[in-house]
């Protein structure tokens, strides 16, 4: 497989989702380039519709991260997000599309090696499982 | 008199009464129907016909009854109100008159999602106290519930069930009195395995003089296994197996015996409870082991009746 | 609607950025890019030199917008919003790119795909900011300089002295009877039972004695302290008259020594799971134990512990304990102290670090944890803050708000967030006051900006908004159609996306915005 | 209020495969309100669907709409150009909006996005359940506030059944008995007489039994005289 390199979205929460990526490259930990990120204030604000449109405009996978469940700085944020993900989930399987394109992760913001983890999981998926729709776009 | 069959006979009598199951092939070969009426002849004073039990759909009950009336002896037929709005319950009553059948057993049913047809429509119309109202209006006074007046009405002998072991346990008795008073004539229990409760239902019933009105058959289950013990005790809703019994049948040498030598012990403790008038055996899938408990439990020979 | 007119800021962040992407390429794409105005490079925007030059390039290039391709935006000084804010630029029409965190240092080994990341950064980032509106923040006149300190301990001592420093009045309100002695008013037998409001503007409904008075906080600092257990688990049962590391300590003020052997556990339920052994406390549990060697250095003493780290310079203590003979024995949780069934007296206990097993006899069993306070739930409640799993008060962040609830204007200190030993007690309250009076001292609240807006036309007033916000900011209006009290608002947006006839959004984060930048990052080949 | 559940995916593109110009188009009613067909849940559809589209390479337009009551045709009459402008509409309402739009324009194709449920009662965010099946004939002055008729699973009159089991039902053994909350209710209001006298059968004719209902205000109706100005207004 030439040319073509994986897309990957991550709607990242502003609070410990995106502290853990930018502590993880502040420690001197590279991640695959294919990750774009999009900051949300948190992962409760997440819309199913984000996602399926981040998929529509070419993304293989998506990825939403948040901070952990217990300690979620809104309190119910990031379960919120999880309810959403997990939605949207249940519409790909009904359209017969992979639901692991997509997931929900929790992170805290001390933990710098999670990132590169999320990052080479997601993109080793869109590698796997290709464009939707395949190689034609 | 009000219908002159065996069953209403024997109650008249003054006789413990002993009733028992047949459950209907899920075919249309009345076979297996000739053969257990053979077999159980003489051992019971009457036959309940079970109606699409569990939603099971199974040769029609009053179909049955004629089957099993060939081979001379009496039916009950369960008519449930699942399966038919009151246009076929009073058709169906007239039919069962007709055919010569004398004993209705009138039940709500049980719901399909239990049985083989489970995206099946039910109808529902009535439930089991309106269907003894109904039938009971129809008998003594030749009225339809529309109000048709009938010319030749059913002489049916009524019967209701109850569960003793259903929730709310304290409304139970009113239950009963409210099937009383729609007119039922006797009433087949739920299978009974936790004495004391039975006990402290009929202390209930007796004070509300119930016992004077309805003649209660007390229902017994034969067991063949621990395993059945289990499902009936974790299974089966609105049933109450005690650990003791389920343990008595798992630690039993011979659990078919174990069974058997329980239910006739069960019958014994029965006989003795003031307001039982019978018992009413459901010895489901084990039709042949009726016989031996009936003898068993000294209740041979069954009266019989000019 | 007039055309959005940007300024682009490429900051080298000093000689990094230069090091791996072609700057070059980076000022031209963006010079080419729609509406984009005005483009400068700068050496380092956080260091502030610049600032100056890139207001004064906004104001002459009359750009009402700004793309700033830095580094994280938490990172960045607020000088520089407040540089815009004079060039009369709104700080919600500047946009922070991280292409130092999100481009740069991750994929350094990668340059050319680094450089197509940071183009396609810009680029998406330029398609949000089209998208950008200007938002007012709005102030309300706090009624009170009310600091309201619920709980006379350590940490509430100390946040009444450090908060009444800098004007605020305070309100200590304490459960017990306990005589007190503390700047402003103190409230015995007191407790918060309920709470109205928002960060600045609190009714608080206070319980004293018998009566239920209502009183106005413009801030509110939680200090409710540690609970209160018995040794509980088969220790209990072996062991009667074990006592807490308080009592001791009051034993050994009132002169008296405890029967040795003394024995320090570290949980009153090492074998259970009713409670998750702290390492806090090691402070005292240390002086405790060396005062006991001091006064009678015959009597042996143990510590018997799962994890130990002591405060600051309090790990100095450790050489002296183990001069005076302080045994130490660190267990682990698959085999916790016990008594031996034949000697109902002798605590078993496997050594983790050398692996012996030890027998030691109890003259006196003392536990030095003590659970989160039991009060917590019912204040958490009354204030509708969050809790942690321990029962404890949860903080904001962990290292950027220590002493923070998440709602404004609630700070919190001491053992409520979890046990601790009393100097870390104290000076978390002395900084919960400080910034409790802080915040009481600007005299208003500043609310607005990225907050969420119902469009009324939209809304099937459902109550899913009200339903699933943490914070009670959506209400039902006059008009029978949803509403944001923008002074409760946290902008964290969880019923826009829940809304289910789209009728709310979030200034700052709307739909649009989120998915143009999205769509954008999509856009490039990298 | 009325409650309904989007249908399968799979089932809905399968229905709308074969046409080009798809409008979508959702209610802000009862089917808003139990997060079935408002304005989120149709452009999430559709966002799915084009998802779907991509994959399998066909090409398919979709039109997001929604519109305030789609069981009024008053309202639907402001999406007119757009349903009429698509090959077929699939209505993210009630049954009822899908039959609205069916009739206004009945040589146009319109499809149900939603299986229309139930009469139900919100318990808590994200469940609904069933209190009222509309038999046209309210007893529940006589059952303690609770209906019977659509409670229970056999919409027994004079109950409980004898599979009641733990004051749940046998039917579905999470779902509360009808009979058994009846006669607690009964017992701390202190009518308890009532759950005692037997109930008689019911006149079923006010139900769907009787046919088709249709309820009418006379005193609401337009005269043909206001008819007639109104269309002449028009």
């Amino acid at each position: 497989m030439t040319g073509r390199k994986p897309k990957v979205v991550g709607f990242c929460c502003e609070r410990h989702g995106m502290d853990a990526a930018v502590l993880s490259a502040r420690s001197g930990k590279g991640f695959d380039a294919s990750v774009r990120l999009v900051q949300v204030p948190c992962t409760g604000r997440v819309d199913g519709m984000h996602i399926l449109k981040a998929l529509e405009d070419g993304a293989d996978c998506v990825f939403v991260l948040g901070c952990l469940e217990k300690n979620c700085y809104y309190d119910t944020g990031s379960i919120e997000g999880r309810k959403r993900v997990d939605y949207v989930k249940q519409m790909l399987s009904e359209v017969g599309i992979e639901k692991e394109r997509i997931e929900m992760f929790n992170a805290a913001s001390t933990n710098a090696w999670m990132f590169p983890e999320i990052v080479s999981k997601m993109v080793a998926l869109a590698k796997k499982l290709g464009p939707i729709g395949g190689e034609k776009q | 008199m009000k219908a002159g069959s065996n069953l209403e006979k024997v109650f008249e009598s003054g006789k413990f009464a002993v009733t028992a199951e047949i459950g209907p092939p899920q075919s249309a070969n009345p076979e297996p129907l000739t053969h257990h009426a053979k077999m159980m002849k003489g051992s019971a004073d009457a036959f309940n016909l079970t109606d699409n039990q569990t939603a099971v759909v199974r040769l029609s009950s009053i179909a049955s009854a004629v089957i099993i009336m060939r081979e001379g002896i009496e039916p009950v037929i369960q008519m449930t109100c699942r399966d038919r709005n009151r246009i076929a319950l009073q058709s169906d009553l007239f039919g069962a008159a007709a055919l010569g059948i004398k004993n209705v057993l009138c039940l709500t049913g049980d719901h399909q999602i239990f049985g083989n047809e489970k995206p099946a429509k039910n109808v529902f119309d009535f439930d089991s106290i309106v269907e003894l109202q109904v039938f009971d209006q129809l008998r003594r006074e030749g009225r339809q519930v529309g109000g048709e007046v009938v010319k030749d009405p059913p002489k049916t002998y009524l019967g209701c069930a109850e569960n003793p072991f259903a929730t709310p346990y304290e409304y139970r008795v009113s239950r009963l009195a409210k099937k009383v008073a729609a007119g039922a004539d006797f009433c087949q229990t739920q299978a009974i395995f936790d004495m004391v409760m039975f006990e402290k239902f009929m202390d209930e019933v007796r004070s509300r003089g119930l016992d004077k009105k309805i003649h209660i058959l007390a229902g017994v289950i034969p067991m063949k296994s621990a395993g059945a013990a289990r499902y009936m005790k974790n299974k089966v809703p609105g049933m109450i197996v005690p650990n003791e019994i389920v343990d008595r049948m798992k630690n039993a040498k011979d659990p078919k015996e174990e069974g058997i030598k329980l239910c006739i012990e069960q019958i014994e403790h029965l006989k003795t409870v003031k307001g039982v008038h019978g018992v009413h055996i459901m010895a489901v899938a084990w039709e042949e082991i009726v016989p031996k408990i009936v003898e068993m439990a000294g209740l041979l020979p069954r009266p019989t009746f000019q | 609607m007039k055309a959005a007119s940007i300024q682009v800021i490429l900051c080298k962040c000093c000689t990094e950025l230069p090091a791996v992407l072609n700057v070059e390429r980076l000022r031209k794409l963006a010079e080419e890019s729609c509406n984009v105005v005005s483009v400068m490079m700068v050496d380092a925007i956080c260091d502030g030199k610049g600032l100056p030059a890139v207001v004064n390039n906004a104001k002459e290039a009359e750009v009402d917008r700004a793309v700033i391709l830095a580094c994280h935006k938490k990172d960045i000084d607020p000088a520089l919003f407040k540089a815009y804010r004079r060039a009369g630029i709104n700080e919600f029409m500047i946009e922070i790119v991280n292409i130092r965190e999100e481009a740069l240092l991750p994929h350094a080994s990668e340059p050319e795909r680094a450089q197509l990341k940071a183009e396609t950064m810009l680029a998406a980032s330029l398609a949000r900011a089209r998208l950008l509106a200007p938002l007012e923040k709005q102030t309300e006149a706090m009624k009170t300089k009310n600091v309201v300190i619920i709980g006379a301990g350590a940490s509430g001592h100390a946040a009444a002295h450090a908060a009444a420093k800098t004007g605020a009045h305070t309100i200590l309100i304490e459960k017990t009877g306990k005589s007190l002695k503390a700047p402003g008013i103190v409230m015995p037998h007191s407790q918060v039972v309920g709470a109205k409001g928002y960060g600045g503007n609190y009714q608080l409904t206070i319980k004293a004695g018998d009566k239920i008075e209502n009183l106005d906080a413009a801030a509110i600092v939680i200090a409710t302290g540690g609970g209160w257990t018995q040794l509980k688990g088969p220790l209990a049962k072996a062991v009667k008259d074990a006592m807490p590391l308080y009592k001791l300590h009051e034993h050994l003020q009132a002169g008296s020594v405890p029967k040795g052997p003394v024995v320090f556990v570290d949980t009153p339920d090492p074998a259970g799971k009713t409670m998750k052994v702290q390492d806090y406390a090691w402070d005292d549990t240390l002086e405790t134990a060396l005062q006991i060697k001091r006064k009678a250095r015959e009597t042996q003493v143990f510590v018997i512990f799962q994890e130990m780290r002591a405060f600051g310079l309090s790990e100095l203590a450790y050489k002296e304990a183990a001069d005076l003979g302080i045994k130490f024995v660190r267990y682990d949780k698959s085999a916790v102290p016990k008594i031996d069934p034949k000697e109902p007296t002798d605590l078993i206990v496997k050594d983790f670090a050398q692996g012996d097993v030890l027998s030691i006899k109890i003259g006196t069993l003392v536990f030095s944890s003590i659970p989160a306070n039991q009060d917590n739930q019912a204040i958490a409640d009354a204030l509708r803050i969050p809790m942690s799993v321990d029962g404890g008060v949860r903080r904001g962040s962990i290292q950027r708000w220590p002493v923070t609830t998440p709602r404004p204007g609630i700070f919190v200190c001491g053992s409520a967030l979890f046990p601790k030993s009393d100097e870390v007690a104290k000076a978390e309250g002395e900084a919960a006051g400080s910034m409790a009076g802080e915040f009481v001292a600007k005299g208003e609240i500043e609310f607005g900006g990225s907050v969420a807006q119902v469009t009324q036309e939209k809304c099937s007033a459902c109550l899913t908004c009200i339903r699933t916000c943490p914070y009670e900011a959506p209400f039902i209006g006059t008009a029978s159609k949803a509403e944001i009290k923008e002074q409760l608002c946290q902008g964290c947006g969880m019923c826009v996306g829940i809304c289910p006839s789209k009728a709310i959004e979030l200034h700052h984060y709307t739909d649009d915005q989120i998915m143009a930048q999205a769509r954008e990052l999509l856009g490039g080949d990298f | 209020m009325i409650v309904a559940k989007r249908k399968p995916l799979n089932e809905i593109a399968e229905m709308v495969a074969p046409y080009k110009r798809v409008s979508v188009i959702g209610c802000r009613s009862c089917v808003a309100i139990c997060l079935a067909g408002g304005e989120k849940e149709v452009k999430m559809l559709v966002s799915a669907l084009k998802v779907k589209n991509k994959k399998e390479g066909r090409d398919q337009e979709f039109e997001a709409l929604v519109v305030e009551r789609q069981c009024e045709k008053e309202w639907v009459k402001e999406v007119e150009d757009k349903v009429l402008g698509s090959d077929i509409t699939l209505s993210m309402a009630c049954s009822l909006g899908a039959q609205t739009i069916g009739d206004m324009y009945p040589s146009h194709l319109t499809f149900p996005g939603l299986n229309t449920g139930i009469f139900g009662v919100p318990e808590e965010q994200g469940v609904w359940s069933e209190k009222c099946v509309g038999c046209g004939n309210c007893i529940i002055h006589t059952t303690g506030g609770i209906c019977p008729i659509s409670r229970c699973a056999k919409s027994m009159l004079n109950g409980p059944c004898g599979g009641s089991a733990n004051r749940k039902c046998e039917v579905n053994l999470d779902t509360d008995c009808a009979w058994s909350a009846i006669y607690d209710r009964l017992k701390i209001q202190n009518r308890l007489e009532l759950i005692e006298k037997v109930t008689p059968a019911k006149d079923w004719s006010t139900s769907h039994a009787g046919g088709r209902r249709t309820y009418v205000r006379e005193d609401a109706k337009l005269t043909p005289h206001q008819k007639k100005g109104k269309e002449a207004v028009q």
